[in-house]
């Protein structure tokens, strides 16, 4: 089948911040995003586990975003503003699709 | 006093808490959900509201009830401002991580303030219902001066982070809850004790052996990250809250049980809704210093011999 | 009636769903887990399955039963066919989308069917026990209906979406515990009653705190993809629904109590089965339009003002 | 006899676990969410050994507390060598699968022990509060005897691994809950009874819903995997680890009831405790043998006909 | 490491769905699945969240499936076939493993 | 915005050796690591699913880490001693990464 290549902006980023990322995308006119939860994990700010946990601090959560590789640095610029002094890390990969379109 | 120590020690709820805290301690692979904690933490903010605001009903609101809110209000906004001097004075900490740290403990943590309660009506004393709006009241104060002490003065908490705080779930359940218990009174309360009192202790206990666990994973990360004078503050800062929470009591006219609540408020340290807020308007500061202070030492310092002491000494002044 | 009314309105289930209603409406990050949400949900099923089956043990099956059965299988079935006329008359929706929005009113919501047992009890007006059994009949024929009305007279409900529509998740435990509190009788009731009969109210609270956010959150979906036709739609449809209601449970012989609950079944509007069975059988519908119609604008307009109308209307003829 | 199996059979508890089980035979999409399956489970244990240590409370230790749990210690121990023995004698399972096996018969399933206890309360045979201890003694040793047998007598549990074993979750909060309940005892018990025990027999109905989803779904599984002479040893092993129970109560001097439930602990078959440990320490044992044999055979053969045949078998014995 | 180039096949799919797309995978004979939970999201066809829900409508979860070269238009033809009329979204990325046999 | 390459390891693991995995990946210095929860799968030793189970055996568990293309060999050689008996697999890719200082 024919595909076509994309790329997958994937943010991790702690939970109270979610909010604010989303918002962010949605102002960029991203053609949706899907955010998935995570249950432990380490980084530099340490490690944190979300079991037994009521509070939002202290987790970290994942969202990503296919979008079409000419409005790649579009998103990222403003992402990596908001995020730059956040826990969390950015990631982008290539990604083939079939709908071109619907990106 | 040794009695009413030993008492609580050995109480269900203690033990439960001692027992997940040993459990973590000892790195067993023991966890309750996410969801189940979010669950009880939910059942046990709907029932404390609830049962608050259907005792106004019952006894209506007096001026001790204002007052005591007042004074909630204005001690969630100078006890930061205290711990702030002791933090910037006594510890190496930044101006930042000092501001983060002392906003902690001037919010309140509501599972500490259970505690007391259930420690209260296990000895029989009594307690004016409305302290659970003090209570609510006393959660967000301390956010903006902890933010105003960071910035230098300069509070910068814009509007929606400002929402984002106020209206954050468990504020939210808490005082729908008191309304509506005060809406549909002693009659309302009847209608669904079966499921808001009677196995309320119960969920709790379950709730603390949960919050052990918690609480022996901050004290694991604290002890890597925590100075030894921080960990002192952990300790000595529940103790001063608690005298002003005692002095501000008196002045407002509280019973001794609501005396002993007042100051588990002052002493208890906040790690849900602060350290969220924190996150949005002060990502420089450092959680891994506030989280594990507040969680790994203060919290169980106050679960274990803080509230037996607040209930001595607010018993020395009838 | 307003005095039926304002006891509904003012009682704590309500009370808790206009609660986490206005929290969504204000964008409160309240929020119950999901698995939470299922547990009570399956809470509540077992509860009034059992509940139901072990009134039927007590009282015996009756010509009734049978009857209210099959009256609510006709109306579940003949319900779309009036609500696919007035909309295919009244709005713009396409053919399809109005087929899927008239199964859903032909199907039925447990939790509205719920809270209607509940006002009655308050009231202290009783109803038969098998009224669940009717709930639950009633809750496939509309989605047959539906996708009959949608490909212009051709089912094409495959053998493999038959099964999934059937044995989904919350029918199987209601039908099950229905039979199980049938073979066990009273006695079996008794046995378990401090954990379904006692609490129940209590956790229906809860849940209906619950849905009263995912309810605010359908409504502010609505509030872009709904036309004033569609959201007129979604509050006459019940009244319209109950009208048929009240027939057929004269015909049959309901009493009281059990008129009240037909009219709340045959104007309810499901938000689970439905929507569920239509994204296989018919995906080419929009859920943008039938999740918010009827979470959001029919499923409120019940809860608050549709079930002491109902019951009022019930009254009238005794 | 028959009349004592009926009446296990047409309990709500088996009546539940039944429609569990057909629920998933016949591919519902029925599911309780992980977090809800640990929440009741947590609750379940805290409930037990609660009971089980304020039991101990009241009628303090006796000389058959220890020689029980000694001889629970020597059956958790030896049952898997005669499972072994027969296993490799009449299966063409390999070394190490048949002692995979053999180490899930000598440990134990709460939930069947749960089942049990709450059969010989609705028949109103008494049995020591204890026996909790002896099913918590019983979960380990079989893991090592089961990993010395599949390495030829070497064994080689690591440190890391037998600590990863003995403080998994659900053993600390059983045996956690067990010293809490003693040293708090009625008095303890009495606090918290309407969350432990009122609603229990309801909450153990729900999970047995939850695992007969769950052993349906091995059972399933199962009839790919398993071969005849491997579902015969899931019906006879039970059988033969009854006798040795009879026998070691018999010796032990345990009472009617307290033998009924020795011989459904040496019965039972662990699926938590077992499985998790073999995966770290005998990775090569196919877990699709042993899951699908211990928790869709002789779980489900337990639940229904063991538990009444170990009753009836225990009451020849006076 | 030696390691050999396979692909993984992403779907995002509305969850009634999930079965029959499981089920078209057991027929397409893959080696493998795994099933992801995702907690909210966006796309044309609006937003979506889990919090408080009961029923499956509404909520969208990942698969993934790693898949040699030569299977993929295999797994991809009758997999669009399926979801094309339904909410969600299919890409296809390089991967490397470590033991080839297994996929 | 200037992107720098990295890995992504993918590990999917059976949920009791989790703890282990975890331990490897300290050991080896890793940057940082995130436990992501499945649901449901299939693989060679036969399908899973999460719901209703209380205990950990036949679940398996998504572990990833993004680490610079030197380490690779490093990590994944211990890391495959570990999981090779065990279920599960092991998955490599490229990402990129906007601060290459953070890996
Ligand atoms: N190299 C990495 N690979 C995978 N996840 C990471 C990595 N670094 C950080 N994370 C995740 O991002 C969170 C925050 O990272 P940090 O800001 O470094 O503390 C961590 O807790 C991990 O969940
Ligand atoms: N560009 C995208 N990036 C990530 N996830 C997406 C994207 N588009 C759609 N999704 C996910 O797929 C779901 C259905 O998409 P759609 O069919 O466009 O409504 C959305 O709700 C998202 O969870
Ligand atoms: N080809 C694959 N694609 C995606 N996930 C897989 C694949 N193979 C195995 N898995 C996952 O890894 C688990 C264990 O695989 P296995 O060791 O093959 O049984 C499976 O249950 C799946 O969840
Ligand atoms: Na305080
Ligand atoms: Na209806
Ligand atoms: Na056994």
């Amino acid at each position: 089948m024919k595909t076509h290549p994309k790329k997958r902006i994937e943010i991790m980023v702690e939970a109270p911040l979610v909010a604010r990322v989303l918002a962010l995308l949605d102002e960029q006119n991203v053609s949706g995003y899907t955010v998935l939860p995570a249950i432990a994990g380490r980084g530099r700010s340490g490690s944190w586990h979300r079991d037994g946990l009521v509070g939002q601090a202290g987790a970290v959560v994942q969202i990503f975003c296919v979008v079409d590789d000419s409005r790649v640095d579009e998103v990222l610029e403003p992402l990596f503003k908001l995020v730059s002094r956040q826990i969390g890390i950015v990631c982008v990969s290539d990604v083939q699709v079939i709908r071109p379109d619907h990106f | 006093m040794i009695e009413l120590a030993t008492s609580n020690l050995l109480s269900p709820m203690v033990l439960f808490f001692v027992l997940g805290l040993s459990a973590s301690l000892a790195r067993s692979d023991h966890s309750i959900p996410e969801a189940i904690a979010k669950g009880m933490s939910l059942y046990l903010m709907m029932a404390i509201g609830f049962k608050g605001g259907a005792g106004v009903a019952a006894h209506g609101v007096d001026r001790t009830l204002v007052l005591s809110i007042v004074a909630g209000l204005v001690l969630s906004a100078s006890i930061p401002v205290v711990a702030f001097r002791l933090l910037t004075g006594a510890t190496a900490l930044s101006r930042v991580d000092a501001a983060a740290v002392a906003a902690h403990y001037g919010s309140i943590s509501i599972v500490t303030f259970l505690a007391a309660m259930q420690a209260l009506d296990t000895t029989g004393v009594r307690y004016e219902s409305y302290m659970v709006a003090v209570a609510a009241a006393m959660e967000t104060p301390a956010i903006i001066v902890g933010l105003w002490l960071a910035r230098n003065g300069a509070t910068q908490l814009g509007r929606g982070t400002f929402r984002e705080v106020a209206l954050n779930g468990s504020i939210v359940v808490l005082v729908g809850s008191f309304a509506i218990g005060w809406i549909t009174g002693p009659e309302g309360l009847k209608s669904i004790a079966a499921f808001i009192v009677d196995p309320f202790k119960g969920v709790l206990c379950l709730f603390l052996l949960d919050m052990g666990v918690v609480a022996g994973r901050g004290l694991r990360e604290g002890r890597r990250s925590l100075s030894s004078g921080l960990i002192a503050f952990g300790i000595y800062m529940p103790l001063i809250g608690a005298c002003l929470g005692i002095a501000a009591a008196r002045i407002v006219g509280l019973s001794q049980g609501g005396t002993a609540l007042m100051m588990t408020l002052c002493a208890s340290a906040s790690y849900i809704a602060v350290p969220a807020a924190l996150r949005l308007a002060l990502p420089e500061a450092k959680p891994s210093i506030y989280l594990p202070l507040s969680l790994g030492v203060t919290f169980p310092f106050n679960i274990t011999i803080g509230i037996p002491l607040y209930i001595y000494m607010a018993s020395l002044f009838p």
